[in-house]
């Protein structure tokens, strides 16, 4: 089997970067070519995301299928690409979306659909970038320019309000990333280097360690993003486009939490702890806050968006649940649980707000209109539709048997150990979660139809049944048989916790 | 002694006539009291030994350039200009901010620090040196390089004020013969067909 | 002495193409002055040829130190040639479009490449003073040159007499170092502040007037209030002139100032453009968001990027100065396009000088638009385009040299400026057209402004290149 | 005797009632020019008192390039002035404002 | 074929599922018949099994089977599985689960009969068994939690089955979200065993039980808590969700939305009992808390008695057979907190049977009457459709617990065993389910009156077209009527007094109830015998009966006299002591106010508003306040110069700042 030594990473970005310019220059007239292949294209690079998997050796800690060659001697700034347990799920993620994504926008975009196809193309290829990326300007250069297609998408394609909305995400997300600049240049002057595993064991004073910690919070808490920095989420999410949502919640967001993994806890470790307690604290504050604020949104993606929002603070919470529970009981145990819990929590997340954002894409793209109050009884006119809805509606209150339940299952555990009320607190989520659920659900789906262009709405097409099926069968198959994710990352989480847990003051 | 005396007469002279230059509203007025100045200051730079320096000033700017000024204010017929007073109520601001500036750059040049023994003048130079010489010497053979730039500047001084100076605009009627040729009927002569009128009866 | 004459061979080579074809002007007939500007653009590619082929291994010293020709000079002189090139191809488009066409436009300009060529070599400060002299005169005739306009010669007279005071400003400055030191030859002068015991704050009182001098020229708050009105003033064409050479020529002048003749007294230099730089970034970022006239909210820019250009010289470190001269270099590549495309956009009898212009660029013209939007992400310092490297070097070496709290407050303004650019990507992208009118402009002018727009993007990409060059300019 | 600070006040001087002129004119634009022009002075003086107290004839010589310089510069100001009052008919520094913001 | 059992558990596990994803996903292809033929098939299988596994554990007393099937994941060295326990206790509930299940499969083919949702129907209810085998066969927190939400979920889909009846949908959702509460409880309690044992394997909880005995931990301020009472308590909080405790009662009434299988199924014989199951199934955990067990038996008498009474006041059939679940479940809870797990699971068993009876009989009558629900509306159907009425008869006489039913054995069994009890509110408990009793009886025989007896009040157009329903309704019942009479005198010999149990159940000696009622048991005469010997129970029930039949049969115009007399009572009785009011008033619209609140207040106003777009707005202000700076005046601009100048000079030179 020649594949082991192709250049996978690389081919996983390019390939759909530069189908991405093939279709620009196609254009727009020839638009069935265009479509497919970009279909042809997002199927590809999956299959490579799907070699990558077969190929990786799941009893090995650290980066692998590395590629490494001269970008810009002049500050021995490498094109230094790898992969390892926590960013190889989260490619797999990215590259099955996209495919969705490709798919949902069939129909739907009359304007600019060689456009369309080309921002999400190039965003792919950024955005498995951003994941493989081991060298830390690398990954800036990738994590910026990500921006830029988004930005477009929201802009061009969004809706009445997408100009204050598109503006505000960038500005926003852009604000983060700039302190995170700062903070590499300075570990550059500590490290010598912008490798990120040199970063890693960078030796730095617990002053510099905070300064640094809060550099990459803002970058990272904006993204993920964490309160009280979230507002510009459901802004994006509303006005966006199906698609834009739907890759804006299922992988943008998780840059955030994968940041947070890669380097405020490796390279900060001290300071991790020092701040741990804030942090769980505005996880906290996300999961319940977030959970009432969702609970009366009137717009289903804004609730979505909100509870995009209170899942994220799972994320965090696991992320730095570790700290806590070494702080109260003295040992490690249960720690693991928490980050892969974590961990879990974003794929799967990933899967379940696509699926949702898609569903209310779905009744858009009929009604034109986000409004919970515009529908209501589309079971009667929409019954399968209704059945995935349903589905999907219970992934996300957290349903035992969807993979929406083994994240929360495994965070909530942990965090018992760091402390009963935190627990507490986070189990709230089980209460609210399938309140704003389920409420939607029903105002929107059961009842009898009062309207009558609810009653004349079409049944999903063989399209869309295809897109929701391949979700409900993911999120289905994680929720029963999440150790493909898991054994994938048991290694690398571990071995991150034990170079968290020690100290990199000198 | 008396250097000394001169020189403050010059100085107050030069200061005086300065400021006026400042305060008239008559730029004519204010055009000669820049000549005065000028006078006056070649006249301390004759104290100060640079003889060649203060004929070129007299020379070059009296002659020249203040003529110039004169020949401008002349043909803009400046009097309609200054109707209105020259100055306005910021005067007293303006005035302690030029004040505050003096300050602060005595306070460095006004200071003992150039007593220095750095700073002794020769006082007496021998008979037959030349001011002059000393200036041509160094001007075309250590200065060849800045010689030829300072030509240029004269030369594009020249190009500038030139172009924006003569004006094409209104004054020239000169025709284009090209542009008689390559006239076409069509451009000059228009046909247009119209319905002959009705009358509203039969409309 | 004929080994100097070999030095400053470009110099000759232009001041003498300059003349001839000033004669040449003077005897053509043609209303489209054709030869004129063929004659122009063919002496800016032979000096260029010259300054390539002439480029020293280590620096040279000549006409008694009046003259130095080294990495710096030459890299410098290079671009300002070569920019200035794509610079008169631009604004040929645009005089033959407005039919304000002037031959003396091209003559006048080459004299301001002599006098840039001139400042970015000059080793004494008399020579610095000329060269910057020559430049300036020629600048105020180009902007007043375009008679019809009242703006032009309101913000030529507002230039001139600024520029006369700033200049008046340098030669106190130079006349009182020249007073403390001595010399005149930068060399000398920094000998002598190292060796001889002079008062370091009459220096410091000295130099803060060439600063003053070169921060009016680059367009440094709160020496900058000439630089919206002429950039508005004045027609594109000289505006997009004045808003890129010169700033390298500027930049050279105070490289020579502060590093070749001053560096003994670092400290304070830094402290003070400290302040300068802080100042050019808040007024210029902030300022620029409430323009509504397109060329002036890119004078805005140019002062808050000077401000960033400040950043690098206040790291005090070799690289660090590298870091400017990138960081000018880049500048003037991407304020070429922009202004380019101010000028693609205008028609006859029209500027499109107005924020408004751009709306819908991207249906009237994708391929435009998207040129557009990688210089205006570019000048906000997004990546993968060439600003963003631009920002990053210097910022890495203040980062280097321990300034991190400067670094951060540099940034916070970066994202401010971030809004005005992206303003007007929205306006090309998501705002809907007013006129569908196609863009009428010769397939050169559209060759070489794509080329320059993909330029900023390539670079972006593969900055290595022209880092490694600019940091073995500062250090070769 | 004179002595240098004499002569470097009297500059400073000058050269402060000259920015003055600047700053505080408000009508007449040639009035500006003239004021430039004794800037340059105030400069040259300095060069001169430099020079003679140095014993250093370099000094003059820059003078001398002053001086060839200004007169350049006067006649690029006033070729300008002329532009401007063809223009605005009036050369009144308040009237050079229609740029601001 | 006992060899290898696990292939048999599988099956009885799965068979369900098969025929459920079957009916789901292919009803249309496979139609209506081929729906109710695949589901019923299925759940035969496996109640056919499950006895077969019965007689494999209790007759041919095969060892306990504890074996984990799969991994269904591993993390930080815990492995989270799906496995089985198969020991008395389980067993016995997988026999009545997939028996009642099976026969309410049969019964549905009659009730659902023109329903457009046939085959989902079918679906959902085997889904619903196999979900209910999960979380009985379980031998792990996980999967019981598993089970535990997904049957859940099925009774919410079931619930709202007529999903256009707004009533319908409310009610789900507010199941749901119930014991979504209780299920936080649960879930803090799972995650409490997982910290301090490390598994949540039930064999490894149970044998290191010990060590945590005396463990205490702090929760408020620092006074300490026995860690086994915190992590009773929230199990407990898991089941009073699930089994309808108050005050987390609130949604079983109106779950009685739902056709009427479900609530015989899901809402009376098996779901609402997995609180109780899962109670006995972590019985050496509650041994170790009597303050946990109190807590039990308190709510447990509450709910006993105090649902009791709201059964009196209600006219809808379905209702007040729901209210009387609700009582019911409270004795079983009572006997949970008197240790008397055995009789506990004992009434679940038997009550599983009478109460599923009597809400078929109740099925059947709603059918008959074209669903109509009000008893007001009925009376006099006995002649119309006796068998209904005889099994419903026997139905109530098991309920009320008349001797010699299997009602009266597991019932008075739970009343001696709290009698014994000495734990703190056993008194209260006792007198409350002994008031239980009556309470009962006259709730259960006015409804068999008013229903079945006195004169039809229906108009004839009804009454003509009476008749006996079909037989795919009689059946069941008369299947469902035998155990009812007799089941619980084969049972209580062995259940409550025999090694029924073995070591599934742990009862510590100092609280073991049973044991003291067992010296004086001989068998089941003697038992009866000791009923008439002290006949408190006895009477209580018939006065029951007889005041019921003064009320609805010889005077009936007495109730609207008694209600009139004692009207504030009866109103609060129909507001159901106004749970519903406060839940609604306080939690429902509560959390939308202070969602509201934190939106338009906290996102909104503060955050969005002064913030974010506060810091965008005043640099804007600020922008077009410093651009004024460029007045265009060519002195300001000299003047600016001048002023950085003096500036520059006077920080740099002069020292001002220093």
């Amino acid at each position: 089997m020649t594949l082991s030594n192709l250049p996978l990473l690389s081919m996983l970005i390019w390939t759909p970067i530069l189908g991405g310019i093939w279709v620009l220059i196609a254009g727009d007239r020839q638009e069935e070519t265009v479509k497919y292949f970009s279909l042809a294209v997002s199927f590809i690079t999956f299959v490579f995301s799907v070699i990558l998997y077969c190929q990786f050796d799941t009893t090995y800690a650290g980066m692998q299928f590395v590629e490494e060659t001269k970008w810009i001697e002049a500050f021995n700034i490498k094109y230094h690409l790898g992969v390892d347990g926590i960013a190889l799920p989260l490619i797999l993620l990215t590259t099955f979306t996209t495919i969705l994504v490709i798919l949902s926008a069939w129909e739907v975009i009359e304007k600019r659909i060689s456009y369309y196809m080309c921002a999400f193309l190039i965003l792919t290829g950024l955005m498995n970038a951003v994941f493989v990326a081991l060298d830390a300007i690398l990954f800036y250069v990738f994590w910026e320019a990500m921006l830029i297609p988004m930005f477009l998408i929201i802009g061009i394609w969004g809706g009445p309000n997408r100009v204050y909305a598109t503006i505000k995400f960038f500005l926003y997300t852009f604000l983060g990333s700039v302190f995170m600049l700062v903070a590499f240049l300075y570990l550059y002057t500590v490290a010598g280097s912008f490798n990120i595993e040199a970063l890693h064991n960078a030796p730095l004073s617990l002053t510099a360690q905070k300064l640094i910690f809060i550099a990459f919070f803002l970058a990272f808490a904006v993204k993920i993003p964490m309160w009280p920095v979230h507002t510009w989420l459901p802004d994006a999410h509303v006005e966006a486009p199906t698609g834009g949502s739907v890759v804006l919640a299922a992988i943008m967001l998780k840059m955030g939490g994968y940041g947070f993994l890669r380097f405020s806890l490796p390279i900060t470790p001290d300071a991790s702890l020092f701040f741990s307690n804030a942090m769980i604290v505005l996880s906290l504050i996300g999961i319940v806050y977030i959970g009432f604020v969702a609970l009366v949104q009137e717009d289903m993606k804004k609730l979505i968006a909100y509870s995009s929002i209170s899942h994220m603070g799972f994320v965090t919470l696991g992320f730095f649940i570790p700290f806590a529970i070494v702080a109260g009981t003295g040992s490690d145990s249960g720690a693991i649980m928490g980050m892969e819990g974590a961990m879990m929590q974003m794929i799967s997340h990933g899967f379940i707000s696509a699926a949702m954002f898609l569903c209310v894409g779905v009744m858009y793209d009929r009604l034109h209109s986000r409004m919970i109050k515009d529908y209501g009884g589309v079971v009667n006119s929409m019954p399968y539709f209704a059945a995935f809805m349903m589905l999907f509606v219970m992934a996300n209150s957290g349903l035992p048997g969807t993979s929406g339940f083994v994240g929360e299952f495994l965070v909530i555990l942990s965090s018992y150990k760091a402390s009963f009320w935190i627990a507490f607190t986070a189990a709230l989520t089980l209460i609210l979660g399938a309140a704003y659920s389920l409420w939607m659900y029903k105002r929107v789906v059961f009842g009898d139809v009062t309207k009558e262009d609810v009653a004349e709405l079409k049944d999903i097409n063989s399209r869309e049944a295809f897109i929701l099926f391949m979700l409900a069968i993911v999120v289905i198959m994680f929720g029963v048989w999440p150790a493909p994710i898991f054994d994938v990352m048991h290694v690398t989480v571990e071995q991150l916790i034990d170079h968290v847990l020690q100290s990199k003051i000198l | 002694m008396i250097e000394q005396i001169v020189f403050y007469i010059f100085a107050g002279l030069l200061v005086f006539s300065a400021s006026m230059v400042v305060v008239m509203r008559n730029p004519i007025h204010a055009a000669l009291f820049l000549i005065l100045s000028f006078f006056a200051s070649s006249a301390i730079w004759i104290l100060l030994q640079a003889e060649f320096l203060a004929i070129t000033l007299v020379l070059v700017y009296v002659g020249a350039v203040m003529v110039l000024f004169l020949f401008v204010v002349m043909m803009l017929d400046i009097n309609q200009v200054i109707v209105k007073e020259g100055f306005t109520k910021h005067v007293p601001f303006g005035v302690g901010v030029a004040a505050l500036m003096v300050t602060a750059m005595g306070l460095v040049v006004g200071s003992d620090y150039f007593l220095s023994d750095r700073y002794i003048a020769t006082e007496q130079l021998d008979p037959n040196y030349s001011n002059a010489r000393e200036l041509g010497i160094a001007i075309y053979t250590e200065y060849l390089y800045q010689f030829e730039i300072a030509g240029a500047i004269l030369l594009v001084a020249i190009i500038a004020a030139i172009t924006l100076g003569m004006s094409k605009l209104k004054i020239n009627k000169s025709i284009n013969p090209n542009k008689q040729v390559y006239v076409k009927k069509q451009d000059r002569l228009r046909i247009i067909k119209m319905q002959s009128e009705k009358k509203e009866s039969e409309a | 002495m004929s080994a100097d004459l070999i030095v400053a061979l470009p110099e000759i080579i232009l001041f003498a193409l300059a003349c001839l074809i000033l004669i040449v002007e003077a005897y053509s007939k043609d209303p489209l002055h054709t030869l004129t500007y063929w004659t122009t653009q063919i002496a800016l590619l032979i000096t260029l040829a010259l300054i390539m082929s002439s480029c020293p291994k280590e620096a040279v010293i000549a006409f008694n130190g009046g003259f130095i020709s080294d990495g710096m000079s030459a890299i410098l002189k290079a671009f300002m040639c070569g920019i200035t090139f794509i610079v008169f191809l631009y604004s040929y488009e645009y005089l033959k479009e407005h039919k304000t066409i002037k031959g003396e436009y091209f003559v006048l300009g080459l004299f301001a490449v002599l006098g840039m060529m001139i400042m970015a070599s000059a080793y004494s400060l008399l020579s610095i003073y000329l060269g910057l002299e020559l430049l300036s005169l020629s600048l105020y005739a180009m902007v007043a040159m375009q008679r019809e306009s009242e703006s032009a010669s309101e913000a030529a007279m507002k230039y001139f007499i600024l520029g006369a005071l700033a200049s008046g400003m340098l030669l106190y400055g130079i006349s009182m170092i020249y007073g403390l030191t001595g010399h005149l030859q930068l060399a000398d002068i920094t000998e002598a502040i190292t060796n001889d015991s002079i008062n370091r704050s009459y220096l410091v009182f000295g130099m803060i007037f060439l600063i003053i001098g070169a921060a009016f020229k680059l367009g440094a708050a709160p020496f900058h209030m000439w630089v919206p009105d002429v950039y508005q003033g004045a027609p594109t064409s000289v505006t997009l002139f004045i808003s890129t050479a010169p700033k390298l020529a500027a930049f050279a002048m105070t490289m020579r100032l502060l590093v070749d003749g001053l560096f003994p007294l670092v400290s304070d230099w830094q402290s003070i453009l400290m302040v300068l730089a802080v100042l050019s970034m808040g007024v210029g970022n902030i300022i620029a968001i409430a323009q509504t006239n397109i060329k002036r909210m890119l004078a805005y820019s140019t002062i808050a990027h000077v401000g960033f250009l400040f950043l690098g010289l206040i790291a005090g470190t070799i690289a660090g100065f590298s870091g400017s001269m990138f960081y000018i270099i880049s500048y003037a590549l991407m304020s070429m396009g922009a202004f380019g495309m101010i000028i693609l956009l205008g028609r006859n009898n029209f500027e499109a000088e107005l924020l408004n212009d751009f709306k819908g660029l991207a249906e009237r013209s994708p391929w435009f638009a998207f040129i557009m939007l990688c210089l205006m992400f570019s000048m906000a310092g997004v990546p993968p385009f060439l600003g963003f490297w631009s920002k990053w070097f210097v910022l890495k070496e203040l980062v280097t040299s321990g300034f991190v709290s400067l670094a951060a407050v540099a940034v916070v303004f970066s994202i401010i400026g971030a809004y005005y650019y992206l303003r007007i990507v929205k306006l090309m992208y998501f705002d809907k057209a007013e006129s569908m009118t196609a863009i009428k402009a010769s397939k050169q002018m559209r060759m070489v402004l794509s080329v320059n727009g993909l330029l900023i993007l390539v670079l972006g990409l593969a900055p290595n290149a022209l880092m490694a060059l600019c940091l073995s300019a500062i250090a070769g | 005797m004179i002595t240098l600070p004499e002569v470097l006040l009297l500059a400073a001087l000058l050269f402060c009632i000259s920015v003055a002129g600047i700053f505080l004119n408000r009508k007449n634009v040639l009035i500006l020019l003239m004021c430039v022009e004794l800037m340059l002075l105030s400069v040259n003086m300095n060069f001169i008192a430099f020079s003679h107290f140095l014993g250093d004839v370099h000094g003059q010589v820059f003078v001398f390039f002053i001086l060839t310089v200004a007169a350049a510069e006067s006649a690029i100001g006033l070729a300008i002035l002329i532009v401007l009052f063809r223009k605005k008919n009036s050369i009144n520094v308040d009237d050079l404002s229609s740029m601001k913001g | 074929m006992f060899e290898n059992m696990e292939i048999i558990y599988l099956i009885i596990v799965l068979a369900p599922l098969v025929g459920s994803l079957i009916a789901g996903l292919f009803g249309k292809v496979i139609g209506r018949s081929g729906a109710h033929w695949v589901t019923i098939i299925g759940v035969a299988i496996s109640s056919i099994l499950s006895m077969v596994a019965y007689k494999h554990h209790m007759f041919d007393g095969a060892a306990v089977y504890n074996q984990a099937l799969y991994t269904w994941l591993s993390s930080g060295g815990i492995d989270f599985q799906i496995g089985f326990l198969i020991d008395p206790l389980s067993v016995t509930m997988m026999v009545v689960v997939t028996f009642v299940s099976w026969m309410i499969h049969i019964y549905t083919i009659g009730y659902m009969h023109d329903d457009p949702g046939y085959q989902r129907f079918f679906s959902y209810i085997s889904m619903f068994t196999f979900a209910m085998l999960m979380l009985v066969m379980s031998n792990n927190f996980l999967q019981l939690f598993f089970g535990w939400e997904a049957v859940g979920v099925i009774s919410y889909l079931l619930i709202g089955f007529w999903y256009k009846k707004e009533t319908a949908i409310f009610a789900n959702m507010k199941a749901f979200l119930v014991n979504r509460v209780g299920d936080f409880g649960f879930l803090l309690g799972i995650a409490a065993v997982l910290m301090y044992f490390n598994s949540l394997d039930y064999a490894t909880v149970f044998t290191n039980v010990g060590q945590h005995a005396e463990t205490t931990i702090t929760i408020f301020g620092n006074e300490p808590w026995s860690l086994m009472t915190v992590i009773c308590i929230c199990l407990f909080i898991g089941a009073m969700g699930k089994s309808a405790q108050v005050p987390l009662h609130v949604w079983l009434p109106d779950s009685m939305e739902g056709p009427t299988p479900i609530s015989a199924l899901i809402h009376a014989a098996t779901m609402v009992t997995a609180g109780i199951f899962m109670v006995s199934r972590m019985s050496p955990l509650f041994e170790l808390s009597e303050t946990a067990l109190s807590f039990i038996l308190i709510i447990g008498s509450i709910t006993a008695l105090f649902m009791g009474f709201l059964g009196l006041v209600q006219n809808d059939i379905k209702r007040v057979v729901a209210y009387s679940t609700l009582s019911q479940l409270g004795y079983m809870t009572v006997a949970l907190g008197a240790s008397a797990y055995a009789a506990a699971m004992f009434h679940l068993v038997t009550h599983a049977f009478f109460k599923a009876l009597l809400f078929l009989a109740a099925g059947s009558v709603i059918i008959v009457m074209h669903h109509e629900q009000d008893m007001r509306k009925m009376g006099g159907l006995y002649k119309a459709m006796p068998i209904t009425w005889l099994t419903c008869f026997i139905g109530t006489l098991a309920l009320i617990g008349f001797p010699g039913t299997s009602g009266f054995f597991s019932k008075d069994a739970i009343i001696e065993a709290v009698h014994h009890s000495s734990l703190y509110g056993a008194h209260f408990a006792y007198y409350s389910v002994l008031i239980g009793v009556f309470i009962t009886a006259l709730y259960s025989f006015r409804l068999l009156f008013m229903t079945f007896h006195g004169e039809q009040r229906m108009d004839t157009e009804t009454w003509k077209h009476l008749h006996e329903a079909p037989a795919v309704v009689t059946v069941p019942l008369s299947v469902l009527a035998i155990p009812s009479l007799i089941l619980g005198a084969f049972l209580i010999g062995p259940m409550l007094f025999g090694e029924y149990y073995g070591d599934a159940i742990y009862v510590a000696s100092k609280h073991d109830v049973l044991a003291e009622i067992g010296h004086d048991y001989h068998g089941i005469g003697g038992f009866i015998m000791h009923a008439f010997k002290h006949p408190l129970v006895l009477i209580l029930m018939s006065s029951g009966i007889f005041v019921a039949w003064l009320c609805y049969i010889k005077f009936p115009e007495l109730p609207g006299k008694i209600v009139s007399k004692f009207g504030f009572i009866h109103k609060i009785l129909l507001n159901k002591y106004g749970f519903d009011d406060f839940n609604q008033l306080v939690f429902a619209r509560g959390t939308r106010e202070i969602g509201q609140l934190l939106w338009k207040i906290g996102d909104v106003k503060i955050i969005d508003g002064l913030f974010v777009n506060g810091t965008a707005r005043s640099v804007g202000i600020i922008s077009n306040m410093v651009r004024n700076i460029q007045s265009g005046y060519l002195y300001h601009y000299a003047f600016a110069i001048i002023i950085g100048l003096l500036v520059l000079l006077g920080v740099f030179v002069h020292g001002i700042l220093n």
